[in-house]
């Protein structure tokens, strides 16, 4: 799989700033993402990841800067247009449909997809229906690559937490996105679902070429699997370039990686 | 032992998305139906006509509607009084107003017009949310209450200000007798709620329920809470302002407009969460559970008290009726929280795995 | 560790949530005085459900315990509310935090004091937890909502020791927290554990630290207890390297390269 | 001029009553998250037994003095009010721990239909009077200014004193103690609040006790204005406005809020309903609450809502 | 079949309006129990049933249905609520039942061309509009001296309390005084504005068409803004002991009209009830209302049925049990002499009434009575109401009702029949 091709810049974040009040949780932060690879992101606690992401898909309006994705440059995403453009996400403290089946928290990710109008929906007659099936076919494919099929109709709240955070991804996945943003994916997971989960992760880059983004604590997840690392601390980006590099940065290692790994 | 699905092995996402899955759930409301169209009216008398079942349909109906709003969508909203009179009143008036206008087509109209008022309220609901909007909704509550109380043209300039109608018909055919009231109402529900329970089930209603628990997130997938919500709103008070028509044409024939008040909002939103939150068949239990109970307990205790013969006076059957109402209603959310609805699930899913206990 | 007295017992307990959902199937652990014990096990295993069922907790998620006991230092526990169990010291961490969203960072970490009176104490305990974290302090007057996860995930820890506990159920306390942070957690138990004879029982998934820092572990698998043993000796039990540590035969191998098919676990066999 | 000044007087005293009503809902509200529908049925409830014992309570012991009479009457409603405060927790709050908004509401509908029953059944459904020795005909003042004066109602001005000192001694209660901060905490959460260690039961049963009260307060002045009846419960109606208003988990809110409604649909219904054929307050209040929370989706002092991933 | 007419009893003794609704309920069975001790109506027995409405249209109609069919079948209903009263009107005709709506419902009920089973008998509230204005007139001396004069409506917000208003309009047009209308909220306890507003316009004289509570909140406010209580007229069922006891002195002055009939603790009927009914310990409700004026107005309803019933007798067998159908043709025959109602013991309660076709009101006579602080005492003498003003405007409203529900006048014939 290393030998897949990096493609050209896709997502491109330029002088981003965020302020809340007095708390500064981005300043000036410029990366980007190329086509197909693994972009982490990494920093301690309270650094900002979280909200690079909430900027990239318009929770959040930074103060300043501006974001570029596949050309078109944006002040501000609206959600929106984000998710239309084909930029889909999960969520660090889970944001799942807690009244909602695995079934259809995954189907409300195809909602985009989903054309026929009111009226057909109510008569559930011809196109309606067919669509309904058509859509469900794809979340069925994606309920079997994550392995969930026996909780398909369970109540997402009545999950345990790492099921959970699959069901997410599962929503993303049914955007079928260009741009995957995923915020601590393997959060609560033991090393052998985290194996899953990277195994999920991969596949999807290289099956679908989904370009990922990652927000992860798992120092040997990131390392292993991502192409390029961008380490946030206080709201500053300290560092960026491959794991190696990464690993290897004065600055990364005293603000995050400390002496383990 | 008898309730099982293993064996019925879905061969079709389209089998598996069938509004009931299990055949014999599907039998069984079959059977429910055809006995509603069929049995009902061989055995029922004229009280349970007048008095019990069309209240009962006319207000499930209504149930239903708020059902979409606050189970679905999660705007809580006590304008539903309001959305009943708009749907009665303006039927009313393309009722008489126009000559020979046809009675669904008036009672569709009332539909439409409470439509176009429920969104009208409903656009604050994309500022404001939970408690808040609800007693926001109440302002459209009680802006109705007096609009229909003080603009003339509403009620036809009546002196009262009450209006009433009489001799119905559809297609030729006299809807007079408790009977073919009861049908027409029937119909109407049966329409309404499948047409219900497919939106719930498709596209618009996942939207609904995912603004209902998570706006941001519902957001971030691509759904516009604008579109969300007041299509809910429409939907919504579409269906309680069609019931609202049947409740003044069918049901009382003449009315005014306190038999839309703000205790009918109250009962209403009361009703879907007795019911069941999110539940179609719940806003059925929630209209009987409010609606006949109490009835039940007002003939059932001076019967009882005969028994014992002792003949209770009617002031005391009433407050008795009151108390014991509060109570079964505190018993059953501590048995199921979640609503009758959830609690027939819950049965059914013992039965499922009886004799076992889990 | 010989055998020394148990402050918690947990015998053959049975969790039924909604009267339907069978989690737990006969779960009996031991937590003994001033020991660090850990659960461990996948999703689902019912790690969470147990501490809940310990702490009394599940009444809310309409959960009961229909089989086994639950003794606290000799006494029966099941009957009492969460409140009697906190005066007595047992205190728990839940998962996915739970602060207050709408009270200050600050006002969450007073608040888990409430059992207590001296004033002092608690201002030097607050001191202490702030210097435990001290990214805290410096978010200390925000409303705990607007901080970030691990930011939340602390102060849910440093609200349970606010209330000066002698037993503390831990449920994933790494759970989104960075490596040194999770170090510096799994320091603080330590420290806690040796200076003042806590005892802890932790539910988590990061088994490579809590195998380190527990010295007796139990590993669960959908509701049962599937194998428990002193820590050291899971560490070195294949099996758990391979699973729970992933470096199947002998050292730790990438994600990259994970076999994409699943093995079946022996002792489920 | 005179005129609009005897409205906004009229207004603002009003505005006192409504927020009489309204402190009862806020508290429970900010102490645990619920909306207690119930309000009403106690203030009615509270009422009655107000009431009936100091009308019963002489013919009992044999004594003349009505001051004496309120008294007891007064202590004895409260009593009875801490009662019910007892019985809502350990019947019903205590088994709905961690349940949604919309559950607890509607379990307070039922200990509305119960309270409304029992207290007619106890109490009788006739109309009775509370005789606290409030002065019952106006005063005038700035006579020399205009003609006719300003008038004042004397009763009025006592109901707002009251109401103005309950809100102090209750803000003062919800500042910064431990007590108040606990009460937010379970509003928040009440399994983490439970966790660490916060008497679920205990708190409800005191904030239930402060409520009844409250409503027991509001009772009082109420029936002695209007005579205690059951339309009593539709004050509740009135007191909604306002605490949307000012903010459902706000204490001073409850009093601001009440001033502003109060004064703005009075001065409506003068000036505007003449207009439009009168009866337009109620729901103008509404309107006025809507447009501020157009504004402030969380009311005046409300808590912020908070909606965040 | 049984040998029993049966009479049903729509009441209301919870709620907002219990402390109306119960002095009537309690007069109108007390009655019947009377008519019972007196050996019924030429020997049939009457049963009775209660049903709570609690002055709820679907509780109400839901009470009708109930009753309507038992016990051999109604005789007649007696809602005591406008609400009810339109919502029956159009069942009614269909069961072929009565209605006695005896000083409420709709006025133009009294119209029976139209309204074949509605009886408002003993007064509308057209005719209640119109005596007060008479009554007013007089005591300005003079209804020319009326020019100029204001006069305030404060209404309950509801179809009952809008009835006055046509009536007072039709004569502010013709006495040239100007009608200020104040609607009240239901259920009434809400008047601050209102009564800003009168501080405000200073009206000459207010009149009170409110029921319940907001009676009794209204002298309350008066009394607040010392608006003189003597220039207050209430309708009938704004003139009764609960409306102002538990004022007392704070309303003295404040004046009524009445329905004929006043507080009556002297009437012989009331007496016989005391003794046959009380003093058998099977009275309905506490001694000491006995003769109160809602006590009476029930009392005199019930009367009027059980009369109906007579006359009905009179036609279709003397000791039979009367349909619904039968009673109505009685109510509309009825002609009550005042030596009848003497022998009935409602001397001095009551004028004769005699109904026809026509007319279903079968009088328009009414007196001002004033609370003195402690009681109700007549103030007035007889008004009669206007026939040239009532009877246009019966006729036009009942029209108007006639086409809108494309019902025929009845034919002379079908008079007789
Ligand atoms: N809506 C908000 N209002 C106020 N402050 C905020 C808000 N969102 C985030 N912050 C602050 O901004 C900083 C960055 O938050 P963020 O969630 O991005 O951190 P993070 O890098 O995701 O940390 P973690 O790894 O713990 O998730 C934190 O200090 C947080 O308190
Ligand atoms: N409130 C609930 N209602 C119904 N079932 C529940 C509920 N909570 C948990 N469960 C079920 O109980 C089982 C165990 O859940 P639990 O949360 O204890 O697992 P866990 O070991 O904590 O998993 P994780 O490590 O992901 O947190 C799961 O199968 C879950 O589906
Ligand atoms: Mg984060
Ligand atoms: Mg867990």
């Amino acid at each position: 799989m290393a030998h897949k091709q990096i493609g050209d810049v896709i997502l491109d974040v330029q002088n981003i700033s965020l302020r809340f009040g007095g708390v500064k949780a981005l300043t000036d932060i410029s990366f980007n993402v190329r086509e197909h690879e693994i972009r982490a992101i990494i920093g301690p606690n309270g650094a900002g990841k979280s909200s690079m992401l909430n900027c990239i898909n318009g929770v959040y309006t930074p103060q300043e800067g501006s974001i570029t994705f596949r050309g078109q440059t944006f002040k501000h995403m609206n959600s929106r247009q984000v998710a239309e453009m084909g930029i889909a996400r999960t969520f660090q403290n889970l944001a799942l449909f807690k009244g909602m089946s695995v079934l259809d928290n995954i189907m409300t990710g195809r909602n985009l997809r989903m054309k026929s109008n009111l009226f057909l929906q109510a008569l559930r007659i011809g196109p309606a229906e067919r669509e309904e099936v058509a859509h469900r076919e794809v979340v069925e494919r994606i309920i079997d690559f994550l392995e969930i099929q026996a909780y398909r109709k369970t109540p997402v709240g009545q999950l345990p937490y790492g099921l959970q955070k699959r069901v997410d991804l599962g929503r993303a996945l049914a955007m079928e996105p260009q741009v995957l943003l995923l915020d601590e994916p393997m959060a609560g997971m033991n090393v052998e679902e985290k194996q899953d989960m990277c195994r999920f992760i991969l596949d999807v880059n290289d099956e679908f070429g989904t370009t990922i983004v990652l927000i992860e604590h798992d120092m040997g997840v990131v390392m292993d699997i991502s192409d390029r690392v961008v380490v946030l601390d206080y709201g500053k980006k300290i560092g960026d370039g491959t794991p190696d590099e990464v690993r290897n940065n004065e600055d990364v290692i005293r603000a995050y990686l400390g002496t383990s790994h | 032992m008898f309730y099982r699905e293993n064996g019925q092995f879905k061969t079709s996402y389209h089998a598996d998305q069938q509004i009931f899955p299990i055949a014999q759930d599907r039998w069984a409301i079959l059977a429910l139906v055809a006995f509603a169209f069929i049995g009902v009216p061989l055995l029922a008398d004229e009280y349970l006509f007048r008095a019990i079942l069309i209240p009962f349909l006319i207000l499930s109906l209504a149930a239903i509607g708020v059902n979409i709003l606050v189970g679905y969508c999660g705007q809580i909203s006590l304008g539903s009084g309001a959305f009943m009179a708009v749907g009665a009143y303006m039927a009313y008036n393309a009722f008489v107003r126009f000559e020979g206008m046809p009675l669904i087509a008036a009672l569709l109209i009332g539909g439409l017009c409470a439509t176009v008022v429920g969104m009208f309220f409903g656009i604050p609901s994309l500022r404001v949310k939970g408690l808040y909007l609800a007693v926001a909704t109440l302002a459209a509550q009680f802006f109705c209450d007096w609009a229909f109380l003080r603009i003339g043209w509403f009620t036809n300039n009546n002196p009262s200000g009450s209006v009433s109608v009489s001799n119905l018909s559809v297609l030729g055919w006299r809807i007079d007798t408790p009977v073919e009231k009861y049908l027409f109402c029937l119909g109407f529900v049966v329409v309404f709620g499948v047409l219900a329970k497919n939106l719930v089930r498709s596209t618009i209603g996942r939207e609904w329920m995912a603004i209902r628990d998570m706006d941001v997130a519902a957001a971030v997938i691509g759904i516009r809470p604008v579109y969300a919500k007041l299509s809910a709103f429409a939907v919504s008070s579409f269906i309680v302002g069609v019931a609202g028509a049947l409740w003044g044409f069918i049901h009382l024939g003449s009315w005014e407009p306190a038999a839309f008040s703000i205790d009918r909002s109250f009962q209403l939103l009361f009703m879907v969460i007795i019911g069941g939150l999110g539940s179609i068949m719940g806003s059925f239990f929630g209209a009987a559970f409010i609606v006949v109970l109490p009835i039940f307990l007002n003939q059932f205790l001076p019967w009882l008290g005969g028994l014992f013969g002792i003949d209770v006076s009617t002031a005391a059957v009433s407050h008795a009726e009151y108390m014991i109402f509060g109570a079964l209603i505190v018993w059953f959310l501590i048995v199921e929280p979640h609503g009758l609805a959830k609690l027939w699930s819950v049965g059914k899913q013992k039965l499922r795995i009886w004799p076992f206990p889990h | 560790m010989t055998t020394p007295t148990p402050v918690l017992t947990v015998n053959g307990i049975e969790v039924i949530y909604n009267h339907v959902i069978l989690v737990l199937k006969g779960v009996s652990l031991q937590l003994a005085e001033g020991q660090i014990a850990a659960i461990l096990g996948g999703n689902g295993a019912g790690k969470t459900t147990t501490l809940r069922a310990i702490s009394n907790l599940l009444k809310g998620e309409r959960g009961e315990v229909t089989k086994g006991s639950i003794e606290l230092r000799g006494e029966r526990i099941e009957n009492l509310t969460p409140a009697d169990l906190v005066k007595r010291g047992v205190v728990q961490v839940m998962e996915g935090r739970h602060c207050f969203a709408h009270l200050t960072i600050e006002e969450n970490l007073l608040t888990g004091a409430y059992t207590r009176k001296d004033k002092g104490e608690i201002a030097a305990n607050l001191e202490k937890v702030y210097t435990y974290f001290p990214r805290l302090k410096t978010r200390r007057t925000s409303q705990a909502a607007y901080t970030s996860g691990g930011e939340q995930q602390m102060c849910a820890i440093g609200r349970a020791l606010m209330a000066n506990p002698s037993v503390v159920l831990l449920d994933e306390p790494s759970m989104g927290l960075a490596p040194q942070i999770v170090e510096e957690v799994f320091e603080i138990v330590k420290d806690l554990n040796q200076k003042e004879k806590v005892s802890f029982l932790i539910a988590e998934q990061n088994t490579n630290m809590a195998l380190r820092y527990a010295n007796y572990g139990y590993i669960m698998e959908s509701g049962r207890i599937v194998m428990d043993g002193a820590a050291e000796d899971l560490r070195n039990n294949e099996d758990v390297k391979e699973f729970y540590l992933g470096m199947g035969g002998g050292e730790r191998k990438s994600f990259r390269d994970v076999k994409s098919y699943k093995r079946r676990k022996r002792w489920l066999a | 001029m005179g005129f609009f000044l005897e409205t906004l007087f009229g207004g603002l005293m009003a505005g006192m009553l409504y927020s009489l009503v309204a402190l009862g809902f806020v508290l429970i509200f900010k102490a645990s998250g619920v909306f207690n529908f119930a309000q009403g049925a106690m203030v009615l409830f509270a009422a009655l037994a107000m009431a009936r014992f100091s009308e019963w309570l002489p013919r009992w012991l044999g004594f003349e003095s009505l001051l004496l009479a309120n008294l007891l009457a007064f202590a004895v409603a409260a009593l009875l009010m801490f009662a019910v405060a007892w019985l809502v927790e350990a019947l019903v709050l205590r088994h709905l721990v961690n349940q949604e908004g919309a559950t607890l509401l509607m379990a307070t509908l039922g200990i509305t239909y119960f309270l409304d029953g029992a207290g007619q059944t106890i109490f009788g459904s006739d109309i009775y009077q509370i005789n606290i020795g409030m002065p019952k005909d106006p005063i005038f003042i700035l006579e020399g200014m205009f003609e006719g004066g300003i008038l004042l109602n004397q009763e009025d001005l006592i109901a707002a004193g009251i109401a103005a000192l309950l809100v102090a001694a209750l803000s003062l209660f919800f500042q910064k103690t431990a007590t108040g901060r606990a009460l937010r905490a379970v509003a928040d959460d009440h399994q983490a609040a439970q966790s660490i260690g916060i008497p679920l039961n205990r708190i409800w049963v005191i904030v239930w006790c402060v409520a009844g009260v409250v409503a027991l307060v509001a009772g009082m002045i109420w029936g002695s204005k209007l005579g205690v009846q059951f339309s009593l419960t539709t004050v509740a109606l009135r007191a909604l406005p306002v605490i949307i208003l000012g903010g459902l988990t706000s204490v001073p809110g409850a009093i601001v809020g009440g001033l502003i409604i109060g004064v703005g649909e009075k001065l409506s219904e003068v000036y505007l309903g003449p207009l439009v054929g009168g009866g337009i307050e109620i729901w103008f209040a509404y309107v006025l609450a809507l447009v501020f929370l157009l504004f402030r989706p969380q009311g005046l002092f409300g808590e912020k809502i908070i909606d965040r991933v | 079949q049984a040998k029993e007419q049966f009479f049903p009893v729509l009441v209301y003794r919870t709620g907002a309006y219990a402390p109306n609704g119960v002095p009537w309920a309690n007069g109108f069975v007390d009655y019947l129990k009377l008519t019972n001790a007196r050996g019924g109506i030429n020997g049939v027995k009457i049963s009775y049933e209660e049903c709570e409405t609690g002055y709820a249209t679907d509780r109400g109609v839901e009470c009708y249905e109930r009753l309507k069919g038992k016990n051999g079948g109604a005789t007649m209903f007696q809602p005591l609520s406008t609400g009810i009263t339109f919502a029956l009107t159009e069942k009614a005709p269909i069961d072929k039942i009565p209605l006695i709506t005896a000083g409420y419902g709709r006025s133009e009920s009294q119209d029976g061309g139209v309204f074949k089973w509605n009886f408002p008998l003993a007064g509308t509230y057209w005719v209640a509009g119109d005596v007060i204005i008479q009554h007013i007139a007089k005591k300005e001396g003079g209804a020319d001296k009326l020019k100029g004069k204001k006069i305030a409506l404060v209404y309950h917000d509801s179809p009952f309390g809008k009835e006055a208003i046509p009536i007072l309009q039709e004569r502010a047009s013709m006495h040239g005084y100007q009608l200020i209308l104040l609607p009240v909220p239901h259920p009434g306890v809400e008047q601050k504005s209102t009564w800003l507003q009168i501080r405000q316009q200073r009206p000459d004289y207010v009149v009170n068409w409110g029921w319940g509570v907001m009676n009794s909140t209204l002298l309350k406010e008066a009394q607040a803004v010392g608006y003189p209580r003597d220039k207050i007229y209430g309708v009938w069922w704004a003139g009764a002991e609960p409306d102002v006891k538990d004022i007392g002195e704070g309303a003295k002055g404040y004046n009524a009209i009445t329905m004929q009939h006043g507080a009556e603790p002297n009437a012989p009927f009331v007496k016989e009830i005391l003794e046959k009914v009380h003093g058998k310990g099977q009275g309905t409700g506490p001694k000491d209302e006995v003769g109160s004026v809602l006590y009476v107005r029930g009392a005199m309803s019930a009367m009027l049925a059980v009369e109906g019933v007579r006359a009905a007798q009179e036609r279709f067998g003397k000791g039979k049990v009367m349909t619904g159908e039968q009673v109505r043709w009685g109510l509309e025959n009825l002609n009550l002499t005042q030596a009848k109602l003497d022998a009935l013991g409602f001397k001095g309660v009551m004028r004769p009434i005699s109904t026809s076709c026509q007319d279903h009101m079968g009088a328009a006579w009414a007196r001002i009575h004033t609370w003195n602080g402690s009681r109700w005492e007549f103030t007035s003498d007889w008004y009669q109401a206007d026939e040239q003003i009532l009877k246009p405007m019966v006729r036009a409203a009942a029209d108007k009702y006639a086409a809108e529900k494309k019902i025929q006048r009845r034919t002379p014939q079908d008079c007789q029949s």
